[in-house]
């Protein structure tokens, strides 16, 4: 969000109204979702989605590790986002820092919102983010991986998961925002939804925004969420249809 | 370690009042806690002060050193917030690294200060590239009965408005006041069963379905939200506690700022 | 003590042999305990001690965590001093730095020196102490403060633990040194009494002192920790006291 | 953790086949999985590689910035590579500070890449003593289903010969490629009973009686060696897996030259 | 861990015999077990000394290197001192980070350095704020069979009386001997039941009510003091125990002067 | 092996084929072991070969902490080798660096080779070397002293297990490299034999080699453990026959 210092910010918008990538302020990304990716998980999926590559993986339900943290009437998520060292421009020291922490933690509260945790007291669910590629959006990226993973593995859920950001670029609201968009913009608003019930399980905001810019952008990303949602279905169809080899895909 | 029991029954009686309207402690399901503020509370700080919440305790201490600007803003000096969650302050703190609990407490209380551009950063750069004020905000979290964000964003811009840069310490020029420039505020709701209810005390947190952070600032914009723990909250819920935290943000600036 | 190429060191004793704050050599700096303080804590205590602010909680008895810590015929005490990032003119990196893991370990022993520990087998007690404001004496400050703190706790004790340090300033030996006092002096003795026994379960010194020096340096420490009882005593009182809101006080 | 039990059926499953020069999935004792390369599969690295080997799969990324030369080594660059074997990779990943698995995986990866002088780091030197490029091999795990060195290696080697001298992006000169000289290839066998295997399956590696990992050079030297595991080998057997393991280098080497 | 009912089984026949004035190995309470001091025993250190207290086993390793002096001591050099009990000394060592056993060791034998003055840090200084020697002043404990203390104490003593500043392989002026000015000895002494019983061995260690370090100097000034573990003494037994120290460390400063 | 930019690089060989230290190509440095040298630990061994000093104790069986890693068919064997910080020219920072976390898997992967684990299910075998003072061929020394004290704590084995490097300098195949040659040399194979199956338990190896070079070094290094094996027999011996003081000795 507008660093103090920073030179040469970008056009953000041109005169039709488009974006630097030639996107209009409700467009999507390209999005691709692949389930089923990886061998000895129990779930798995690979999302590319504009730039952005993620893999995510399930495990469990299973033992849990270290012992005192399990619970005697729900399993335990444990969820870790993490980004390769070399998915960014400067290379980041492998590792969790702060902020993958953080994302790792409200990833995890937001999809424990739909799993029925209830039914497999003294167990742990892992849910690893590894993010291979950034361009903007991971967290949303990751979760709509992760949520599609957790597909994967059979783990019972009461949704799936589709998230997106919304934010605002050169005073307008603007879809899912791609790196430059994000550095320069005003806010940014990942939310995530669960199509079923119409609430967010993840919502987080930086910025400015006036309570109706609010409104309209948690309008904006339910309307985007709604799209993924469908890819996402897509992606688990194709896995368990024999001829499928693709994934969902957008665009 | 949590006795599970009695977690499951308090859940339940909580869940019973706030269906009646009614909460443990006998507030309205809209009413923060007594808000007291000690600004200057401890003097071997360049500003702090302490901040009770009800029960809750939250201190911090600003401390401005010199430092250097980080490449990708030479112009700039450095905000740096830590939150430390001691064992003093709660049973249920876990030895080990800083837990994920006070990640997340600093980094809210942070991004609030940085979204509202409550200091001008800009201001802190004594060299362009070389040498700026370094700005610590730490938090000392010292009894958690429960929103230790409201508690501690308001510990930190109390702090702030209290702090002088200590230029004659370091020969940097004269000692002057920290200038702040805006004052956003958290204000934190959780949802038990349908209804949504402020300012949760530990019990409330503990058996909530969701909470949602909201901050605030003087011209009405919301400048930062953190959803968190396990539960949803539908945009028509969002946009209604944005309302609600717009009113408790416009009393606690009224707080702070006739506070001495 | 004295360290080496400092410069600017300050008269520490003025022609009428006053100390820098006025004080005789015999003095304590002003003293106030308040017992009682945190919500959360079985039991805590309030200091301020000239201008040393020190926090203490005790929790437990209580399940040991790590399990593999816990005793079979005892409990186990984890004593835990810390100074707050800002309670020193340099701000200190928060966490336990060596000298306070040393203090944390010497004020544990002492405490637990008159405890029942042999009461509560299998479980831990837990003594926190946090140092909010520091000059110069804040082990003896949190030692006082804990001890309050045990007993605002109801933990059965054999005695509280009053604490002071004695020092050695320009030649002479004096009561309670304040910073500059402990920055400049030549030595510096802390120490802990159980007033019951007449024996001191914390003793540390650093400088130089003759023999005969230390026996009356202990003398003196004995002398200021049977006043700082009393006001430990009080504070208590003042806790269980129906009209009582303020500690016990000195000065 | 492990289920015991299972392991020591599958243990004795897996000696059974190899009595009968037979393994799990059908391979020969000297058959490698098929190996598939993917360059510039990452393209915010400055050089990347995926391989699958069978269903093992590993990501290298290369990333080279300005950086210090050691002091013993004022005329060079500096090479560092570093394994992540994230716990995306394998449900027997353990929390914690990295493995001795990880450890071991990115010094024997390293030990291979300089022992065979693959890099020339004196011309990654900028000004002698003050000025040269940072050469930083990660090495990303995705999926563990066995010989993960043979894996990394290739990756790492893919990657260097994909990556490119960022020097428009750190204003020191031009953007060119990575020089390569040297393509060093380990080749990793395990001991099943008498049985001498070549790139273990995972079931494979936990049931076997040693380990050994052969690197060679373009030029038919033995580069570098690990033998790892409880399990040993004789002087006759190391000489025979040479000779297996120059076959395969080759076979690699010539697959890494023809992949774009 | 410890097997509780042979402690407390030992911990009475310890005392009993204690009440007789007597010890488990046979000494006297005020009798200290056999000292042997090696010095020069590491090579590759600028100074060393092997301590052997009866089975308990110190070496110290010291090393001198360029460093900078601290801001607010910029004519001094740094000395640090830092032991490492090794889990092969002792079937207690658990893993994990430094124990606190380790650090009040290092900084109790510190401290005794430090207040004796044995090292004179302005000398150490070669360019004031730029400049200095860094004293590094290792502790490597062999063996823990009790009073690691004293033990450690004599061998730093021996190791600096031993050491030599390496200005030529520095280039810093000549290779000359250290200078040590002071020679501090600290005696260790532990309360069984009413007896005070000096240079304990791990097993009366584990038994004590209380210990007590007293480090003296050579002009008969006590320089440092640590009590610690649970117990107690009255500062009528510290007068006694420092006038005791006193003899034993003459006695010892004698030793260690005459030892080559 | 041959570091970028290194300067001064010494005559390895001299006109007559003499090592620097004045020793042939198939010559041993002087190798001088003792057993049971430390009174705490189970077994322990002392390792003095040319310039190298190096202790290795021996704990257990015992309790396995932590208890997670306990293995219900048989002993964990924990190994651990280590520096000490003035073992080397330049101070070397306390606690276990990449390396010695690599050298303590081999080495101990080499002596489980050669335990009969399976006979002490649920208990920990612990292997802890010192390198005092290092000059080349310390994991070497410390498999050696490793084996003798593993012996000396009467844990069954199948063998002993000498160790020994082989290496190249100036050209040619050298037994037992001292620190100028491993760091001037072309190559370096360390070995570990168990003389009585002939097979190698610990096999490394840098630098190049041609197949048959590879094939001589092995050979040379299997006699030079045949020779290595007698001195760490003759240091048990010495322990346990009475008038025994010295240990096994070469040359």
């Amino acid at each position: 969000m507008g660093s103090v210092g920073a030179k040469d910010v970008p056009e953000l918008l041109d005169a039709h109204g488009k974006r630097i990538d030639g996107r209009g302020l409700h467009d999507l990304r390209p999005l691709k979702i692949e389930a089923g990716v990886l061998q000895r998980a129990t779930g798995s999926a690979f999302v590319e989605w504009g730039e952005n590559k993620v893999m995510a993986a399930v495990y469990g339900p299973r033992e849990v590790h270290p012992r005192h943290m399990q619970q005697n009437t729900k399993a335990v998520v444990q969820c870790r986002y993490n980004m390769a060292s070399f998915s960014v421009d400067e290379r980041k020291r492998p590792g969790l820092d702060r902020r993958s922490q953080e994302i790792s933690k409200v990833i995890g509260e937001a999809l424990e919102s739909v799993l029925f945790v209830e039914e497999f007291p003294k167990t742990s669910i892992g849910i690893y983010i590894e993010v291979l590629q950034a361009n903007a959006g991971t967290r949303c990226a990751g979760l709509v991986a992760a949520s599609v993973a957790l597909a994967d593995a059979g783990i019972p859920m009461s949704d799936l998961v589709p998230a997106v950001a919304v934010g605002k670029i050169a005073g307008k609201l603007a879809l899912d925002l791609r790196k430059e968009e994000d550095n320069y913009g005003e806010s940014d608003v990942p939310m995530a939804l669960v199509p079923r019930s119409g609430r967010l399980v993840l919502l987080q905001m930086e910025g400015h925004m006036t309570r109706d810019e609010l409104k309209t952008a948690m309008d904006m990303g339910v309307k985007g969420c709604e799209k993924i949602y469908e890819i996402q279905k897509a992606a688990l169809r194709n896995r368990y249809s024999l001829g499928g080899n693709g994934g969902g895909e957008a665009q | 370690m949590t006795n599970e029991v009695t977690t499951e029954i308090l859940a339940t009686h909580v869940l019973d009042l706030a269906k009646a309207g009614k909460r443990l402690d006998g507030r309205g399901l809209d009413e923060l806690r007594p808000v007291r503020i000690t600004p200057g509370y401890v003097t071997s700080a360049d500003g702090s002060a302490l901040v009770e919440l009800g029960d809750t305790k939250v201190l911090c201490g600003v401390k401005l050193e010199p430092g250097t600007p980080f490449p990708d803003t030479p112009n700039a000096g450095v905000l740096t917030t830590n939150a430390e969650i001691v064992p003093l302050s709660s049973p249920e703190y876990e030895p080990g690294p800083p837990s994920i609990q006070s990640i997340e407490l600093s980094r809210v209380v942070d991004r609030a200060i940085r979204a509202a551009e409550a200091i001008d950063l800009a201001k802190l750069c004594v060299t362009p590239g070389e040498k700026c004020w370094t700005c610590f905000v730490d938090l000392h979290v010292l009894d958690d009965s429960g929103n230790l964000t409201d508690a501690a964003l308001l510990a930190a811009m109390s702090a702030l408005k209290n702090a002088k840069l200590p230029g004659e310490r370091f020969e940097i020029g004269p000692t002057v006041p920290l200038e702040v420039n805006h004052l956003p505020i958290e204000t934190t709701f959780v949802r038990i069963g349908d209804a949504l209810i402020v300012d949760p005390t530990c019990e409330e947190e503990d058996t909530c379905q969701g909470r949602l952070t909201i901050a605030t600032d003087e011209a009405g914009n919301v400048v930062a939200m953190q959803k968190s723990m396990v539960g949803a909250f539908s945009p028509h819920d969002v946009i209604e506690l944005v309302d609600r935290a717009l009113v408790h943000g416009d009393r606690l600036r009224e707080l702070i700022n006739t506070t001495k």
